[in-house]
């Protein structure tokens, strides 16, 4: 390789371009011509490559641009418009959020009272609002019990999101289990059984069955 | 066999080969791992392995195991003996009245699961030793930082929700306790319905008969009034009010008014 | 070439080209063509742009390279020497976890079952844990058998990792498949009965549910 040769002999400077190409994408911060030295096999010239390198890149999509003593790789200013996505913040959701998109994907179609069954407290506005906003969850057909409440059921935003092919492919909870998501304590009171059929049954009816 | 084995082998390397082999049975991963080790000794294709010659290796290994009195894991045994059924079938003429795959199937098919598991051993060498990325091959170092519209997205991923949902289910048997109030028929209820009734109850009468109405049909229904009215036949009982009495454990429990 | 009369006309594929290279530089992460249209203005064909730019970088050092659906400028395999700097520790997986990754990218859609069979030995609690953890493994369709146990795929970022276009390039995958190695051949007679457990056996309760 290169690097073995060069203690005679300094690799051509076409090569040399590719090397300060290499390390300026690959780096996070500029990279000062005594760093690109420091790193390219003895003999380089990095300057000079770096003065090639910046004639390959002008008028293209990104350039090689100056920063203080050190060199970087910059989008091209009149292509700043496509960089709009970049600036997306990603945040966590809450814990509430998550638990709720569980049992939706889980139980569904499933109703408001039967996700605060399943979680053991109340469902705040706001929670289901996300889910609802982010296109995740959407309303289902109305259950036909008295007060006919809606439903939830997770869309395929949500199936795309998590890369699944249907909500059916979601893991029940023996798989849960056996990828160590799981103890495998047993549930008191003979219900180890039932839990088996998680994806299917709705929670609440399991608490109470015999 | 008259070929040398790993465990007759003649030079000295070869023998301390074997011991290690045995004493370093927590390295294998399981018996079909050990099989293709043993199987190495052959020096032939994989297609061309002796099934028996294996089976007889791997049976010695396991009695040099015994011999050493080390433990071995239940599925090298269940292995053993797997084996050492094939090799009997192998070397016995074949019986034209059992049912069944042939030893020669089974032979084979063990075979093709070594060669299988020695394939997977190969490609998986191959992929780890491919130009990786952080390692050979390296991403942009800087995700562009244009800052011009701050556009807030949630994320999940998919380990989050079922880790999530593990949570609630394994939850379940702490979650604060909820009052089902129609299910549940409280001990309140039971004395006063008790109270009511003893008046009739100057016989012996199982304490089943005095469930109420309603409540015996459904399991969890009659789970509940049953333990309120025993509760209830306690309290009562400890107030001198009735007398219980069972004849022995699990049989039906009889109450009676106590007289004076 | 454009498919619709646009009000404005597409930009020149020069311009688009340029486009493309400034997107998939700005991101550490491979972009679809999908995700590529939609941020580039109406009209453009970023795929057509895609030819043109990875014929550009060709033998530079840094590469177009294609992952699954997606692209991604990724350094020149040989320039790799000169990264020590950027090299990021990698933690060693374990030799079942190394085994089981290959056997899911080389047998997917795989069972857990499949896996055990293969490898002759129960798969332990963390070691499909560490893959999906990695996101070199997802959860596939569920396998349309008695059970219906899960399925593992190896992801995108797998093929990243690994610098492969698809799965199908998968190394040596061809000579596998042509000498049957890749076949789920089902044993004679039965051999230990480990492998079978977990996996079908509670899916029993599907069976039956109403």
């Amino acid at each position: 390789m290169t690097a073995e040769k060069s203690l005679f002999e300094a690799p051509p400077i076409a090569e040399q371009e590719r090397m300060v190409e290499a390390i300026l994408f690959a780096s996070a911060e500029p990279v000062t011509v005594a760093q690109l030295a420091e790193r390219m096999p003895h003999g380089c010239d990095p300057a000079e490559a770096l003065a090639y390198l910046r004639r390959r890149y002008e008028g293209r999509g990104v350039r090689l641009v100056r920063v203080g003593d050190a060199w970087a790789f910059r989008t091209a200013p009149d292509l700043g418009f496509l960089m709009q996505k970049e600036t997306v913040e990603q945040r966590k959701l809450s814990r509430a959020a998550i638990e709720t998109l569980a049992i939706v994907a889980y139980h569904q179609p499933v109703t408001r009272a039967e996700i605060e069954e399943i979680r053991g407290v109340a469902l705040s506005r706001g929670t289901i609002d996300k889910l609802l906003e982010l296109e995740w969850v959407r309303f289902g057909r109305r259950r036909m019990t008295p007060g006919r409440p809606v439903t939830y059921v997770v869309t395929q935003a949500f199936l795309d999101h998590f890369g699944l092919e249907s909500a059916r492919d979601l893991p029940g909870l023996k798989d849960l289990r056996a990828a160590g998501l799981l103890d495998s304590r047993p549930l008191p009171g003979g219900l180890a059984g039932a839990d088996e059929e998680g994806e299917d049954a709705p929670g609440q009816t399991e608490l109470f069955e015999d | 066999m008259a070929e040398p084995d790993l465990f007759e082998a003649a030079s000295v390397s070869d023998r301390l080969q074997a011991e290690a082999l045995i004493v370093d049975v927590d390295g294998f991963e399981g018996p079909l791992d050990l099989l293709l080790t043993l199987s190495r000794s052959q020096k032939v294709d994989l297609r061309r392995i002796s099934v028996l010659q294996l089976a007889e290796q791997y049976l010695r290994f396991v009695e040099q195991a015994k011999a050493l009195r080390i433990e071995l894991a239940a599925d090298y045994l269940v292995m053993a003996a797997w084996l050492a059924f094939l090799k009997s079938r192998l070397l016995l003429p074949p019986d034209p009245t059992e049912a069944g795959p042939s030893a020669e199937d089974m032979a084979a098919h063990l075979a093709f699961q070594l060669e299988r598991l020695q394939a997977m051993r190969e490609a998986a060498a191959r992929l780890m030793a491919r130009d990786r990325l952080g390692r050979d091959i390296f991403a942009r170092g800087v995700s562009e930082e244009v800052m011009r519209v701050r556009r807030v997205t949630w994320t999940a991923s998919l380990l989050d929700l079922m880790q999530a949902y593990a949570r609630i289910r394994t939850r379940d048997e702490f979650r604060p306790y909820a009052f089902d109030r129609v299910n549940v028929y409280t001990m309140e209820q039971a004395l006063e319905r008790l109270r009511d009734l003893i008046g009739f109850a100057g016989d012996w009468s199982d304490i089943a008969s005095f469930l109420p109405e309603g409540w015996c049909a459904d399991p969890a229904r009659r789970r509940s009034a049953t333990a309120a009215t025993f509760a209830a036949a306690l309290e009562l009982a400890k107030q001198g009010q009735i007398e219980l009495r069972q004849s022995e454990t699990f049989a039906p429990i009889a109450l009676r008014r106590r007289d004076g």
